[in-house]
């Protein structure tokens, strides 16, 4: 089977879906001639035309705007926002029209729209280039929210985001691009080719919304992660050598809570793990959601490792990262408690 | 640079304030007719001006004059002012109903009632309205039920929108009518991407975005002509200049001596005015506006020129801050009567039948709205259950939707 | 002392602010001549002039990016948003501007910014003039988040808020503007005039940021509640007899997690309440806080009594607002776990 | 109605690709000296064509000419030339210095080192600019440090922004900069909210908006053109129009025949547009509207029509979307090469004395880079500090975030 990097498989789920519907369009700034400045969208206009790929005006309300007008007109657009951090023009169109559409009109009109966008750091990009704003979106009724950590789930998540029928934030981890890392920013970076999950298979698949996965099983305590750090965590697991199940959640909302729920009772402790800011981030969600069903098979408390609550700083990136150490610490925590 | 002389903090005021004579001597009111009418093609350069004139129709003596005029027979112009007076008096009729608490609350288009009975006039069966709260006469110019407008109001069993929606918030896609939005502007844009849409997919439907004079303020205003003037989208562009956003006269909007119209020039777009209380000149902008997105020329900025002679909601009571005689003085007149007055000097239409045609309207409203309340009002119920409420929210319910609605015991 | 409407008492802390400070001014939509569709202006242009209380356009990102400009400059803005429903196009500036501002220009340039917006529900006002988006801003790092419950604490913390180096969220919970709301809505309305919190002195007082109050001491369980769901609580406590500590948090971020914990440790159990829907509501942090610091003291899970993960209805207000039977059905459940 | 054709989707596309020969003949250049000089308070509607002209005074012949012309002293145009000169040979070496991982982003201003250069020039001590980061012709005009400006690119140890932002995101108070936003057109509508406090205030101070081309579709210029022309706000709002928006070029956000200048006419404004790579066009166009704003007289929307010639950033290679020559067929120029002439032709300057200079400003601008290195680098350190991450969030550590800081250890 072929060997995809993140950006690939994105690709190849927006050329499938573009080959099997009509309706799907694509655009965003700098996605059409010249295919996105991750290289996302490459090579889909000249494959698929101007009318169905192009170039937007740098309005991020603007291009989540016309495609609610589009995906009430029946098209099915799949708009990139260039960094989660530039997603906040857009977030009126998304929170009090994308996902509120189809309630007040009592369905007449839907909304059957993906919004992509980078998400997270690791890469130096400073404050407005590393943000993780997915519990801004998780706390929003109506829509849905999918972070994929590797690049068969991409693929699989994108088509079946793509193909549903309600709006879809569809957050890619920029610093999994290129390949699987696990906060040793110091280390040589392992490339898509020499991973399991880098096997994308040609042509239609889907991964289901809503379900989360296993990534490793284990007994000791459940690790609830995400995106990027899926593999921080297995890095913890690895180097503490402390035997941690990891749910690599995929759709935070609708959120997979028998998975969770069956893992955590199994383990009796947990740890939430994500990039972005602690206080109120969707950490919270799921702390509270574990200690709400599994109180009684909890042994320690639930804990959280997150970025600090600060804008994301540019010369203090791997101080700020939530990384190995910084996991492996809180499972240590977590087993002594 | 020593003696430099301090700044000054400029906030605009209304010529005139409660307590005060009304006084619009600072709105120019070219005389009707004098406006050119262009070809559908005219390059958007060469028709600068008519961003800052007015087209008219309709004379002092209530004669049709000018190159805009001579598009509609007596018939259709009977029909229009039956749509307009139907709307006044569902207005009236709901107006009253929420005074009895029979819903929460109400907005009514008295003095605006040309602007969106003549536009929808002008439109094709499949085209799509983006409305604010004050085009009602989208859908009764369209032929939409009243019986289903007030059953909305009343948010009762019979709710097209199962009690989710404020009042007059209407949904009416087979009538060529979005969803409203209680977010003011939202809806600018989602026209021009519905418009770029079907150009898309090589459809010959249009577009059409509704927005206040205040609202233009708003950020979509401005992406809506980004993207419609980038894409060329066959998209109407309608700006209801009523002077008023609440307590704010449109000063505080518009910007020195520019024009809600012109704000079109600077994207290239085509932006006309329009006497928004002449019927005909609203049928006949509107009509080269479509054509034009029709024939994929690109879109078109519209500003009706208009006045909101009513509180601004139910919740509003406007002579806290404006004179309360100002619409009397409103110098573009009443366009139920405007629209009357031609037909009677046409000989099409006489005192006594629109004396009649008025009971006549005004009964059938009555008749419907009984009707509506059989099924229930606000106040007194039957309402759309709280199951509604837990639906729709996704196509499918998710999980812990599910868990939340067996929680509220639904 | 004089007694106030919760409305009579925001305007006094404006009044109070402008007369002390000549940098406080005061602007948003119909917030001049008008004085506001709440009233909560009334007069301050009369008595200030129209350049220290104006109307704005309608353009929430204007009035929040223009105060941004001011409050660099060195003035205290203090604006409206006429619904919390309708901050949403201000989000960015509130976000990657108010709240960054400090941080990115190390203190050159600070935002000691107000933004005031009625929130909340019981009016039958719809989806979009009932929203509680408290969470919206919990999450956001350099933002401080404010929810009065009581004409008292409404005008010290708004005087706190203005005099305040930091940009302040400030919502008003609409339901109470005229007097308190216990969920009762087919009960007469309370007027403030007959509340011992009715009572606010006159002139210049603070109720410091970040400080929570007990409302009503208790041994039984914890309740964390702002805003109109403190009186709901109490009602709650009262109807089923549960000897409740209800907290008041006042302003959510910074928390007062002192007083929290001090609670949660001596009941052993604790529900949190909001409008906000539940998934990723601040409610979720509160849970995940008082677990996370009070995990051997607790007997039961912490619950959560929220609005539901849907769009606010017209029709259903009652159905969907958490009412004094919901929070007393949870209290029951939380004692009997 | 049955006959229609289908509409079809237009998308704009620049008139070459790579591959192809560069094309300007659509950009319509008129010569220099030809455009009127109206006093500071003509009525904004008796200048709209100002909106569609080139305001230009350095003509093919580097002679200074025309209404616009006379304004500078060789001797300030020899600064003017210095400071352009310096700008690009610290672009050169921040450049280089990025390519050899001694910080994460760099971008340069080549072609654009006129605008604010010049610009800075007709600035008053208190007057604030609110930039973009291509501005940083501002800094080094204003007489800013350098080495600041390198320790922050390089984020080390003496970083006046503790390593909190990304290189060239400055913030220089003192010097009349706001912090730069890393997300674009933010900061237009906060000038504007600056001015009106300097008004408020009755200061004598003005505010400076800066955006790209691209920008303008952003929401922020639009609320900015709102709020400046409701309070005739003493602001001065600079579009820099460099033709491209990383990949897009400027069709993606002009709208057709319009021109962004002419966004200002909607509102009042009066709009100019100048010649971007003519510094002397540049300072009399500023110096116009920064006396017009401190004359109490309200804002000026300005268009410099200028080119990008280098990449968009360190992260970019045009070469990919635009033909690798196209900047040497830009019909306006280089601004330094211009300037230089202009000096020559007048005898104030000479070929030697240029290069001379140019070695000067390289090995100054080379010792002024070994001492920042010598404070660190992105590489190699020494860093600000995790505590400095900690600090500055609010002006008081809160309890949560000192729990963090002690969680973190540090
Ligand atoms: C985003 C947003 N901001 C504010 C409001 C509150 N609001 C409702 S109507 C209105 C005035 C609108 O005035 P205008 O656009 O002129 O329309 P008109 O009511 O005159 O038809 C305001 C401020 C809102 N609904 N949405
Ligand atoms: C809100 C936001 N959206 C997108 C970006 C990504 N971005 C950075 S620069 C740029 C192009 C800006 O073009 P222009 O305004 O013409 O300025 P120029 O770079 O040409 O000076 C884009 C899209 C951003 N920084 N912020
Ligand atoms: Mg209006
Ligand atoms: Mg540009």
């Amino acid at each position: 089977m072929p060997r995809r990097t993140m950006v690939e498989a994105i690709r190849d789920a927006m050329d499938v879906s573009m080959q099997r519907d009509d309706n799907v369009v694509v655009f965003g700034e700098d996605v059409g001639y010249f295919g996105g400045v991750f290289r996302c969208t490459q090579g889909l206009q000249r494959k698929f035309g101007s009318s169905r790929c192009f170039d937007a005006p740098i309005s991020e309300l603007g291009i989540v705007g016309t495609a609610v007008g589009m995906a009430a007109y029946g098209l099915r657009p799949c708009v990139e926002i260039q960094f989660a951090d530039y997603m906040y023009p857009a977030y009126d169109q998304i929170v009090s029209e994308a996902a509120r559409l189809r309630y007040r009109s009592a369905g007449q009109f839907t909304v059957p729209m993906v919004v992509r966008m980078p998400t997270g750091g690791g890469i130096f990009g400073g404050q407005t280039h590393s943000q993780s704003p997915e519990a801004l979106f998780t706390h929003v009724s109506g829509l849905k929210t999918v972070v994929p950590s590797n690049p068969y789930d991409a693929k699989g998540l994108l088509i079946a985001a793509i193909e549903d029928n309600d709006p879809v934030i569809f957050l890619e981890p920029k610093r999994l691009y290129n390949g699987p890392f696990d906060g040793h920013h110091d280390k040589p970076v392992t490339p898509w080719a020499r991973h399991a999950l880098g096997e994308v298979p040609e042509g239609h698949y889907t991964v289901p919304l809503g379900k989360a996965v296993v990534r490793r099983p284990g007994t000791a305590v459940t690790v609830l992660a995400y995106g990027t750090m899926v593999y921080v965590s297995e890095a913890a697991a690895a180097e503490t050598g402390i035997d941690a199940e990891i749910i690599d959640l995929r759709t935070l909302v609708p959120y997979d809570l028998d998975t969770i729920v069956a893992s955590v009772r199994k383990t009796g402790r947990c740890v939430v793990v994500h990039e972005a800011t602690l206080t109120s981030g969707f950490g919270a969600e799921l702390s509270a959601l574990v200690q709400e069903t599994c109180f009684y098979h909890l042994e320690a408390p639930v804990m959280r490792v997150t970025g600090w609550d600060t804008p994301y700083p540019h010369a203090q990136e791997w101080d700020y990262f939530p990384g190995p150490d910084r996991v492996g610490r809180t499972l240590k925590a977590v087993m002594e408690a | 640079m020593s003696d430099l002389k301090p700044l000054s903090f400029h906030v605009p005021a209304p010529a005139v304030r409660p307590g005060g004579a009304p006084d619009f001597r600072d709105v120019k009111i070219p005389p009707a007719g004098a406006v050119d009418r262009p070809p559908i093609d005219v390059a958007p350069e060469d028709i600068r001006d008519l961003a800052f004139e007015i087209i008219r129709v309709l004379n002092r003596d209530s004669e049709a004059v000018g190159p805009w005029a001579g598009l509609l027979s007596h018939e259709e112009l009977l029909e229009g002012l039956r749509h307009m007076m139907t709307l006044r008096a569902f207005d009236a009729r709901m107006q009253m109903a929420q005074r009895q608490g029979k819903t929460s609350f109400y907005m009514q288009h008295m003095g605006e009632e040309a602007v969106s009975c003549a536009f929808r006039k002008a439109l094709s069966p499949g085209d799509m309205n983006f409305p604010t709260y004050r085009q009602a006469g989208l859908l009764i110019a369209g032929g939409y039920p009243m019986l289903d407008m007030m059953c909305q109001i009343y948010s009762n069993e019979r709710d097209p929108l199962k009690g989710r929606q404020l009042p007059v918030m209407y949904s009416a896609r087979e009538h060529g009518f979005f969803s409203i939005s209680g977010n003011l502007a939202t809806q600018f844009v989602q026209a021009v991407g519905w418009a770029m849409a079907s150009a898309m997919k090589r459809d010959t439907k249009i577009a059409v975005g509704w927005i206040g004079d205040g609202s233009t303020a708003e950020s979509d205003f401005h992406s809506a002509l980004v993207f419609a003037s980038t894409y060329k989208a066959p998209v109407v562009l309608n700006i209801v200049n009523n002077q008023w956003a609440i307590s704010t006269f449109q000063g505080i909007a518009r910007g020195g001596s520019g024009t809600f119209a012109a704000r079109g020039l600077g994207f290239g777009i085509p932006a006309l005015r329009v006497d928004g209380n002449d019927y005909l000149a609203v049928y006949a902008v509107a009509k080269w506006a479509i054509e034009r997105a029709r024939s994929n020329l690109g879109p078109t900025l519209i500003e009706y020129v208009t006045y909101r002679v009513g509180a601004h909601s139910t919740s509003d009571d406007p002579s806290a801050y404006r004179p309360k005689t100002e619409s009397d003085n409103w110098p573009l007149g009443d366009p139920v009567l405007r629209l009357k007055n031609h037909l009677i000097r046409e000989g099409a239409w006489s005192e006594e039948r629109h004396t009649q045609a008025e009971a006549e309207i005004l009964s059938t409203v009555i008749a419907i709205q009984k009707e509506a309340e059989s099924h229930g009002t606000l106040h007194s119920g039957p309402h759309p259950s709280a199951r509604d409420m837990f639906e729709g929210v996704y196509e499918e319910m998710p999980p812990h939707l599910r868990r939340q609605r067996q929680q509220g015991g639904v």
